[in-house]
């Protein structure tokens, strides 16, 4: 093994200079950041920002359209869920996240739907398969939301109900088949 | 179950029957017996057929649903039958489709509520050379346009 | 002879054999529909054409029989055309619904499709709409768009099960099955309409929409349903996402055996397997504490059980205990148990005919009135005869005589009623062994739980004398545990006893010990099952064929 | 004679007041200025009724926090040691400013109050002595935790400790030799004077290298970055690993004292202590050209207002350091204090000589 050291010059050696060089970017930080940051207090220079954070809770950066956020379930103009329990969506998932139990509808031309839909989010790795496993359109990632802290392994597991009451966040819809929310295009079942 | 044939179709029938050797092979004309008796062969009568001929009910369904000429449902006094194959369709059909189910006031396949008309599409009726054609209960009417379906009607009512 | 050239390759068949057939004695598969071995040919669906040499078209395979020096190919573009346009036919008016299709993933119409022709639609046309969801009967449902009318349904119902009830009805696009109104399918063997319809059309109730059947293993069982032993296979899934709460099983599917079952099942067997993961299926061992049962722990269970034979054994005889077996468990179960009472305890008191066991209805097909899939086992095995009868040993529990009473499986309640129900709630002590909660079980001292067909390897012996194999596809539920391996653990509590490790080292010893077993072995028994030499004596009378 | 007692009883509070509110408010500052310099917010959660007032509240919360933890002792260490180590790092970091003289002597109802709370004779003295006994907190902490990886860390900064009290006391010696005395006061008084008329005579203008040299040592005295090897709470373990709860925080707190209390010695000895440049005891003069007189207390207390800032500076500045520089390796620091410290000390003790021979 070589060791390369690199040599200092002397007046490096010296490491007043270099110390104070470090102390200058760093005080020039602190009064600019003040400047700004006092001037925000009254009203001033809004525009400039004094630092680069983001307040997480209250503020939010705006994701990506591609962004993949929790789970929602697509609704039928009656309120129904669109998802026919296929169980595409369970079967593509590389995690098992999704659990689905199905039942028989009353309306023959439906035959059959999610009795119960859950998506356990503790498990989920947020890939999206299920998105385009979905034949129906059923389920989209589009909320925009990460998934809240719960008190229990339940809390973070997601109910039909609960995923069918989600909307898509706006600008930010994920539809696969045509730009914007609106009617499937190809939807082989006719639902 | 007071469905049975008249003495008189009773005897129309052991004619037919002696001319098949098997007895279910006499399905076809003991049902077309039964659909002049009772105009409509319902259950009821297919179940008496079945019986009188000791075939399997389900085939006498099959046969009765396989054959268009068998009516399972009431009719109207007149039973409208236009033809919609290529020839006739080629020639107007539409058209004339289109005007009758206008003037009527049904889909294909209804009745109206006067139980007059019963309009149905049918496949070929074996009269291209002279089409658009259609069939009023047994009789044809042929190279209609629109206007000769107007008179036609109003002639029926 | 004929001797047929089937893709180039020579093959010499029975005169009469189709060339469909003698294409799979060449390991060729030639696609079909319509076409099944046991019914009878229709040749409707038009998938099996192929090319003959000299014939100007194309000709079915499955209704043409061989002849001498035939030339076939089975896959020339010619025929896959064919396919194909047979295909885009048949899916003009189906409907597409295999996401909710149960059929799915074990649909001829998907596979031949992924297979053969993989075009996409032409057909801009309105899809003729057919009836969804038809009722034919508490078991089976129809949907008449899924139906590419192949008639296999038509011609089992009535070349099989011995009811004409299923009928095409309109013509042309409009074909539909069904049946006259007002009719129900109730024939005992129509799940095999289920498993006959190469497409979505029928399914079976019981297994509809509870899984997808690409979530489901597959493993060869004996239908535990009656004494026939319909070879047949268990579906089930490993995918169990509510622990013991939810179905592992989901269906029985028959398996090919002309000796026993041709390619049927009924559907008493059919849907017998519930019982498997029935919320009253025991998973703990437990003890009687007043009125409750208390679970516990294997050995605390066993221990408990050996001491209070022991104990019995040594203060009243061994004629104090009476043992009731089940023709339910295997023949290494009872022989396992025969060990251990027969042998170690010398008990003689063991009997399994309880009064009115084979009183079952009998269809003349497959189901036999023996709703008992080893009884012909037990007998070989001498489980019977060598003390006391059932009735007797509860005539003696109520005189006081018979302390205990061992149910290995059996439920004496079921049958006997009032007098067994008495008997037991008299006895000292009753170890009840078995896989489900019931009547007996409730007057228990001590329950173990056993394993069920599905949870542990063995054999059954049919009313031939057929020993036939099960094979193990789940773990037991809950801390239940295969009965022999219970009777070597408690045998080893209470002496000497051999220490089988596995189902096959108990058989190995039953082979060595029972003569009509003698040089059998697993390997021999294989999938369809060996036939006994049956010994002389009066069980030979039922097993005439 | 009670009047005495009762005005330094008063002097103790202000000081103590100043001090610890100083050294509470630094627990936040330190937090808030290095937000500032990285571009970030900082703490600014903890709210009372929903205000947050900049996150003020938050060495509350730390401190409410800090004294509601469980206080643990090893169970096989000396409890009462163990105890004690903490507030002997307290007292040895507070008691430095008995000797800091924070203005001039106030003349009020006749009566001559020095605005110091012990004017002793042997001030620097006091304070290097005094600060050196910090040493003891360390090592009695890491001693009495019966923890080798305390004991260890606590050997450590003591040995680091040692070997910076040398080159703090030497560079001291220039000061003392400039100003002619030991005693705080004097050598603040000195500070009023100016070069030339009109540079102020400063102990940083007089000694920018022992300046230097000083606040260095000083700042590895404090055991704060780029020395905070004792703690280097990411690799290396420190001596007051055993700690918790309010012990833990006595001693985070004894840091931020002697932040402050290094602050105000450097204040005392190199930027003139309690002077304002141009203002004298008369009021605002230039040399030589004009003076406008202003009232005696008003003078007195603009100088403590200044001493106080000149204090803040410096903690601040000391916060700036702590946020620019990296930490320093053992043996860098040893061979720094040793090789380079040291010798640059002597030579300038040297050189002071020589210029106050030569003139």
């Amino acid at each position: 093994m070589k060791i390369v050291t690199q040599k200092l010059t002397t007046k490096e050696s010296l490491y007043f200079f270099e110390i104070a060089k470090g102390l200058w970017i760093t005080a020039r930080h602190f009064v600019k950041n003040m400047y700004f940051h006092i001037a925000h207090l009254y009203g001033k220079y809004q525009e400039v920002p004094a630092a680069v954070t983001i307040q997480y809770p209250e503020e939010k950066i705006p994701v990506s359209k591609r962004w993949r956020g929790n789970h929602r379930i697509n609704s039928r103009p009656d309120g129904s869920p669109r998802c026919v329990a296929c169980m595409l969506c369970e079967t593509v998932c590389p995690v098992q996240c999704i659990h689905i139990i199905a039942g028989e509808h009353p309306d023959p031309n439906i035959e059959k739907y999610p009795v119960s839909f859950d998506v356990d989010v503790t498990r989920c790795c947020w890939c999206g398969m299920c998105e385009e496993a979905c034949p129906v359109d059923a389920i989209y990632m589009d909320t925009g939301k990460t998934p809240e802290p719960g008190y229990s392994r339940e809390d973070l597991v997601y109910h039909k109900e609960q995923l069918l009451k989600e909307t898509p966040l706006p600008n930010y819809q994920r539809s696969l088949n045509t730009p914007g929310q609106g009617p499937m295009k190809a939807n082989p079942m006719g639902l | 179950m007071a469905v049975e044939f008249s003495e008189k179709t009773k005897e129309k029938f052991k004619v037919v029957l002696g001319k098949y050797p098997e007895k279910d092979a006499a399905l076809l004309p003991a049902l077309w017996l039964a659909q002049k008796e009772f105009s409509v062969i319902t259950p009821e009568v297919e179940e008496y057929v079945s019986k009188l001929l000791g075939v399997p009910l389900v085939r006498v369904r099959e046969v009765l649903t396989f054959y268009t000429m068998y009516t399972a449902k009431s009719l109207g006094k007149y039973h409208l039958q236009l033809c919609t194959n290529i020839a006739c369709t080629l020639l107007g059909a539409e058209d004339i489709l289109g005007r009758i189910k206008n003037k009527l006031q049904i889909d294909v396949g209804e009745t109206t509520p006067d139980k007059k008309f019963t309009l149905s599409t049918v496949e070929c009726l074996g009269y291209c050379g002279t089409a658009p054609v259609i069939q009023v209960n047994d009789d044809f009417y042929e190279n209609l346009t629109p206007k000769k379906v107007d008179e036609l009607l109003g002639k029926l009512k | 002879m004929p001797t047929v050239t089937i893709d180039e390759r020579q093959v010499t068949v029975d005169p009469g054999t189709s060339i469909l057939e003698a294409a799979k004695k060449l390991g060729i598969f030639i696609p079909h529909y319509c076409y099944h071995p046991r019914l009878t040919i229709v040749d409707a669906c038009r998938m099996c054409l192929v090319e003959v040499k000299g014939a100007p078209k194309l000709v079915t395979s499955c209704s043409n029989a061989v002849a001498d020096n035939m030339v076939v190919f089975t896959d020339t573009p010619k025929v896959e055309e064919a396919r194909q346009s047979v295909l885009e036919f048949l899916l003009i008016n189906h409907p597409l619904d295999c996401p909710i299709c149960d059929k799915s993933g074990e649909c001829l119409l998907q596979n031949y499709y992924f297979c053969h022709s993989r075009k996409p639609s032409r057909f801009k046309e309105n899809k003729v709409k057919k009836h969804k969801v038809v009722d034919l009967g508490p078991k089976i449902v129809l949907d008449s768009e899924r139906c590419i009318v192949c008639t296999r349904c038509v011609r089992f119902c009535k070349e099989v099960a011995g009811e004409e009830i299923l009928g095409i009805f309109n013509r042309a696009d409009h074909s539909e099955i069904g049946v006259f109104p007002g009719k129900k399918l109730e024939n005992n063997y129509q799940g095999n309409l289920a498993d006959v319809c190469p497409v979505g059309a029928l399914t079976a109730r019981d297994f509809r929409f509870k899984c997808r059947s690409w979530f489901l293993c597959q493993i060869d069982t004996i239908c535990p349903g009656c004494s026939n032993g319909c070879n047949a296979v268990v579906h089930f899934t490993l995918r169990n996402f509510n622990g013991l709460k939810g179905q592992r099983v989901f269906r029985l599917t028959p398996r090919e055996n002309n000796d026993v079952n041709k390619v049927w099942l009924c559907d008493v067997g059919r849907w017998g397997y519930a019982f498997v993961d029935s919320i009253d299926r025991l998973t703990m061992p437990a003890m009687r504490k007043g009125e409750d049962f208390v679970k516990t722990d294997w050995n605390t269970a066993l221990k408990e059980t050996a001491n209070r034979l022991k104990t019995l054994v040594e203060r009243y005889g061994a004629n104090a205990i009476g043992v009731i077996p089940s023709p339910h468990l295997t023949n290494e179960d009872l022989y396992a148990l025969k060990c251990l009472f027969g042998c170690l305890l010398k008990i003689a008191n063991i009997d399994f005919k309880v009064p009115g066991f084979d009183k079952g209805e009998d269809d003349k097909i497959l189901l036999k009135a023996d709703r008992h899939p080893n009884t012909k086992g037990a007998e070989l095995l001498g489980l019977s005869g060598t003390g006391l009868s059932v009735e007797a040993m509860m005539d003696k529990v109520k005189a006081g005589e018979i302390k205990a009473l061992y149910l290995a499986g059996s439920d004496p309640v079921k049958y006997m009623g009032e007098k067994a129900e008495e008997a037991l709630s008299r006895a000292e002590l009753v170890i009840f062994q078995g896989t489900n909660f019931n009547a007996s079980c409730k007057l228990a001292h001590i329950v173990l739980p056993g394993a069920t067909f599905v949870e542990k390897e063995g054999t059954f012996t049919n009313y031939q004398g057929r020993v036939q194999k099960v094979n193990k596809a789940l773990e037991p539920l809950g801390e239940a545990m295969a009965d022999w391996e219970i009777f070597t653990r408690l045998g080893q509590m209470l002496g000497v006893f051999p220490s089988y490790r596995s189902a096959e080292e108990v058989f190995m010893d039953i082979a060595r010990e029972v003569a009509p077993f003698a040089g059998i072995t697993y390997k021999k028994i294989g999938s369809q099952g060996i036939k006994l030499t049956l010994p002389e004596g009066p069980v030979l009378s039922e097993a005439k064929e | 004679m009670y009047l005495d007692i009762i005005i330094t009883l008063i002097k103790i509070a202000i000081v103590f007041g100043f001090v610890l509110n100083v050294a509470a408010i630094l627990s936040w500052a330190e937090r808030k200025q290095s937000a500032v310099m990285q571009d970030r917010i900082g703490a600014n959660r903890a709210d009372v009724l929903g205000f947050r007032i900049f996150g003020l509240f938050h060495p509350i919360a730390d401190t409410i926090k800090m004294l509601t933890k469980e206080d643990w002792v090893p169970p096989a260490g000396d409890a009462f040691v163990h105890t004690m180590a903490p507030f002997l790092a307290l007292f040895t970091a507070l008691v430095v400013f008995a000797v800091i003289p924070f203005g001039d002597t106030l003349h009020i109802a006749g009566r001559d109050i020095p605005l110091q709370i012990a004017d002793l004779n042997v001030g620097i003295l006091f304070i290097v002595a005094f600060g050196g006994l910090g040493f003891y907190s360390v090592v009695l902490a890491g001693w009495s935790s019966e923890n080798k990886y305390s004991l260890l860390g606590s050997l450590r900064a003591a040995a680091q400790l040692i070997s910076y009290e040398l080159a703090l006391g030497l560079s001291i010696v220039g000061i003392v030799m400039v100003y002619g005395s030991i005693e705080l006061d004097d050598i603040a008084r000195a500070q009023g004077q100016y070069i030339l008329g009109f540079i102020p005579y400063w102990g940083i203008i007089a000694q920018p290298l022992g300046f230097l040299l000083f606040f260095t040592a000083a700042v590895a005295e404090t055991k704060r970055v780029p020395f905070d090897l004792p703690e280097s709470e990411s690799e290396i373990i420190g001596y007051f690993t055993e700690y918790s709860g309010m012990k833990f925080g006595a001693f985070w707190m004894g840091e931020f004292i002697e932040v402050v209390a290094v602050a105000g010695v450097v204040t005392a000895l190199y930027f003139g202590g309690w002077q304002i440049p141009f203002v004298n005891n008369q009021g605002i003069f230039f040399p030589g050209l004009f003076t406008i007189p202003l009232p005696h207390v008003l003078i007195v207390l603009l100088q403590v207002a200044a001493f106080g800032l000149k204090v803040l500076f410096f903690c601040w500045f000391m916060l700036l350091v702590r946020w620019t520089l990296p930490r320093f390796r053992y043996d860098q620091l040893m061979a720094f204090g040793w090789k380079f410290m040291v010798p640059l000390a002597l030579l300038n003790i040297l050189v002071t000589g020589l210029f106050m021979y030569v003139f």
